[in-house]
């Protein structure tokens, strides 16, 4: 099978030339652990609640890439699509901690939870008080009774924004996780993929999809969605995956929501704002109001075609944390 | 099988390991995320650099090693799973000089539960308990080490070989649901592999 | 020839949807002149001298994803990688004019330059003064005696922000095209082709690219580069494109920069990331200090794969104009 | 050949340049960036449009009308040149009841100034004017309308052949160099396909 052309040197240092490049675009604010891939703030104040994010490499610029203030203080990287090993995550946990705790805010998948749950018992033992919140926004990977079972996708852009704004607002553990967990609970997303991406070690694609077939609901590591279908165009897909969106949260007329359009990969901006002008008439029809739309490539799987939606669903306390100013790397408000 | 026997089949089980990484890569592309062989390539690299390094005094450390190593360059599902498994065996083992056929079954068994503990999956889900599973059946406590490696061996591949009947609950296969039917679970080939070159590794000494 | 896959429409109708959905993703502070394919901004203040962008479609976000304020007023769109006829520049100028004067900003083709100057004498016999800065920081389009021949690509994006926060700031035409003209002068960008994009309505490649083989220099539109070579590894590569780069300016130990590193479309956040990590060894050996990094999709050509790095020479003028908080679709500072 | 007769051969023209995109397209796609065919069904379409709207007085309209929706619609390099072309190539025939040899040269001649004064391009640069300056060349003023539209087309044709061994110095392919060589310019094929409707339209008429 023909090997993806991909601009890289060893293939099997991906991760730590990436990270490396990563710091020097902070331009100053972000150091990594020395010998561990995990990257944190320099500036953390000290008696701040930390908010430690993280998984798998080659999701650029999640997680890394959301570091700064009012958004995360450190990211524990794993290798290319592989949760982060335990002693990563504890090496980073104990960067952040500032003695007030450190919450853990990362996608739901096998391999995260596992390791990260090792390393808060780790934390445990060493007197480090951690609280785990697991990003799962992804509709397609679980019914609604059984929402613990669902991936986290693009949904982690908006969670990091509001953790982050309430981990530098808020001075107790509890009350940033009781933030996250509500954000949480208002917010779904939904993806499509178009054409596969690959893993630079092997550099064969991470699943095969026909040159007329699409995917809705595949993962962000290209698992397989819930329906393949033919190539369809931008106006009946998006009625297709707004209806599944709008069929799992009750919104009423009058609500107020943020978007997220989040590039997989190589999705053309073309393609999304096309999406989003049909998303819009499809919630003016509900008279649901737009408060902020954001599009680009947040949470990739590298050269993957495909896109998701994400739908936050805010109130007065939600939206005071969104709208908080933040910069990271991959975002700015 | 004493400490230093350990460590010899450990190397040779980790070579093993390494060299089929792009098989277990291959069964990951089908209903995972394709990487389950890169992992585990990192990991039991790990292994083999850190056996190397000293003589274990006894078979425990050689699995808690091979745990800890696992555990630490790994990542993933699969990091924590098998690294758990070994480090749960290891500890199974005890003070014990040597590894009989009732230690084996016994470290296996240890293995087994930790992981259950651990990504809370049972027999049947289609992750790499199946394998376990079977090769736990089919040692015998009573027969030989090498006995009950081959029956162990076997069985692992047999479980293996009946996830392609299963769908998975855990894992990123879980939302293939149907389609994951037909295709083996990486981590029970991996298991079942482990079983194999430790069988192998015993059958040319 | 097997078409692109994309999530379209009618691919007669992408430019006007794009448009459309580009309005509503603004959130309010921009609005579409009625039947014509040109956005505006809703605020632009009396008296401003205006900035009017454009350019082919087929490149978003540039040019219409940079509306807002000390970033452009209004830009003028043509079709997908077709500059915009006259009647549509000359709308938008008349609907950004503040009796200040219009300075126009776009990138250096024969298509634009023809279409851009013929709509500046309609607006002079409307009465509007006109001024036209050509952005051409493609080194590899032409050579350092010849630079009015070069092709504008990545840089288009320096130049807004600085003629944006410049046209915000100064009271006179004159001046906002002076500095505008200065940081083009201190502006340079080498890309690579990695793989081609397609347009829209032919779903063909733009261009044929071997499965082992990148093109230095290529155009944003898929023009044939300067030197087409099989695939290297990103250091080597960096270190080519580097050279040509540092070639071309002149750079004292000691000088500032800001790094532009734009993804033309399918390129991941790991091979720029990576580049970046070359980048920043070479301009240390040389005592150059980084004062910004930008990394991102800005000015696309579909799904093509490839990147550019742009590399802005900064005095303490120009530096002034390029941190001036800004904010539009594509970027925020 | 009077207003309505210019009228029914710009008609002719428009859909022969409409049915020709692939061509187009595809000779853009070689040495530019794929768009000319694209862009000039834009254009002559609106031509369409116009010139069906009404009926015009003198040829001049015709020529001025299919310059305005050519400018006004296509955008791109094409837009420009080809807009400006025939706005010109319209005041070139002024007042005119009819078009006859002469004044088909005087439109073709104005025309090509135009052209050259807007984007600064000359013969040789492969470009449409390669094959503009062989019609011009070609087409005697003494002739009946006829043959001159005979030899004006064939002579574009020969131009728009002859652009395959030059090196752009405009548009888009300029950055191509040598490897630009062999293939045509694409708007000098539209500028032949122009004359030759043209004359085909008087064939068939
Ligand atoms: N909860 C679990 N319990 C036991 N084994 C599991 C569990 N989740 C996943 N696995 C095993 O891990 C394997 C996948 O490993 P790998 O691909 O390396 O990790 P990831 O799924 O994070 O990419 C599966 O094939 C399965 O055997
Ligand atoms: N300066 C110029 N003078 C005359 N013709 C030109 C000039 N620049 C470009 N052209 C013509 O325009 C054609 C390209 O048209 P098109 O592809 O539609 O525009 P673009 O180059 O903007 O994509 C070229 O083949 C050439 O014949
Ligand atoms: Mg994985
Ligand atoms: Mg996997
Ligand atoms: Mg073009
Ligand atoms: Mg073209």
């Amino acid at each position: 099978m023909f090997k993806m052309k991909k601009i890289i040197n060893d293939p099997a240092g991906v991760v730590e030339e990436t990270l490396a490049g990563l710091v020097l675009a902070y331009d100053g604010d972000v150091t990594q652990l020395p010998g561990v891939n995990a990257l944190v703030r320099k500036d953390i104040p000290d008696g701040k609640v930390a908010l430690l994010i993280g998984g798998g490499s080659g999701h650029e610029p999640i997680f890394p890439g959301f570091l700064g203030r009012n958004f995360a203080d450190g990211a524990a990287c794993g290798g290319v699509f592989a949760a982060p090993p335990p002693d990563v995550i504890l090496e980073a946990t104990k960067a952040v901690h500032r003695g007030r705790g450190v919450l853990y805010l990362y996608g739901n998948y096998a391999g995260d939870n596992m390791n990260f749950d090792i390393a808060a018992e780790m934390a445990a033992e060493e007197g480090i008080e951690v609280r785990t919140v697991r990003v799962w926004d992804d509709v397609a990977s679980a019914p609604p009774d059984q929402v613990e079972e669902r991936r986290g996708i693009a949904g982690d852009v908006y969670m990091i924004k509001i953790a982050g704004a309430a981990a530098a607002t808020l001075d107790s553990l509890d009350a940033v996780e009781a933030v996250a967990v509500k954000a949480r609970a208002n917010l779904r997303s939904l993806g499509v993929a178009v054409r596969a991406g690959s893993i630079p070690e092997t550099g064969k694609p991470t699943f095969e999809l026909g040159d007329d077939e699409i995917e809705i609901g595949m993962g962000a590591h290209g698992e397989a969605g819930v329906r393949r279908q033919k190539l369809t165009p931008a106006d009946p897909l998006t009625d297709q995956m707004m209806e599944v969106i709008l069929g799992d949260i009750e919104l009423a007329s009058g609500d107020e929501v943020a978007l997220l359009f989040n590039n997989l990969g190589a999705t053309t901006f073309m393609e999304m704002l096309i999406v989003n002008r049909r998303v819009r008439q499809i919630l003016a029809e509900r008279d649901i109001a737009v408060h902020k739309t954001d599009m680009g490539a947040f949470v990739t799987s590298q050269e993957m075609a495909g896109f998701s939606i994400s739908l936050l669903k805010l109130d007065e306390e939600l939206k005071r944390y969104f709208d908080m100013p933040a910069s990271c790397f991959a975002m700015t408000r | 099988m004493n400490a230093g026997e350990t460590k010899t089949a450990f190397l040779a089980i980790a070579d093993a390991v390494v060299a089929a990484e792009p098989r277990l890569t291959d069964a990951d592309r089908a209903i995972g995320d394709g990487d389950h062989g890169i992992g585990m390539k990192r990991g039991f690299q790990a292994v083999t650099e850190k056996l190397a390094a000293k003589d274990p005094e006894r078979p425990a450390d050689v699995l808690k090693d091979c745990g800890m190593a696992i555990l630490s360059k790994t990542g993933g599902a699969a990091g924590a799973v098998f690294g758990t498994f070994f480090r749960a065996g290891g500890a199974a083992l005890g003070e014990a000089e040597t590894i009989d056929a009732a230690g084996f079954k016994r470290l296996l068994t240890a293995g087994r539960d930790a992981v259950m503990k651990r990504g809370g999956a049972a027999e049947g889900d289609k992750t790499m308990l199946d394998a376990l599973a079977e090769a736990i059946r089919a040692a015998e406590p009573e027969e030989s080490l090498p006995a009950a490696l081959d029956r162990a061996a076997a069985g692992a591949a047999r479980g293996a070989e009946a996830t392609r009947a299963m769908v998975a609950r855990f894992g990123k296969a879980k939302t293939l649901g149907e389609r994951a039917l037909g295709h083996p679970d990486p981590g029970a080939l991996t298991m079942a592999l482990v079983l194999e070159a430790w069988r192998d590794s015993q059958a040319s000494a």
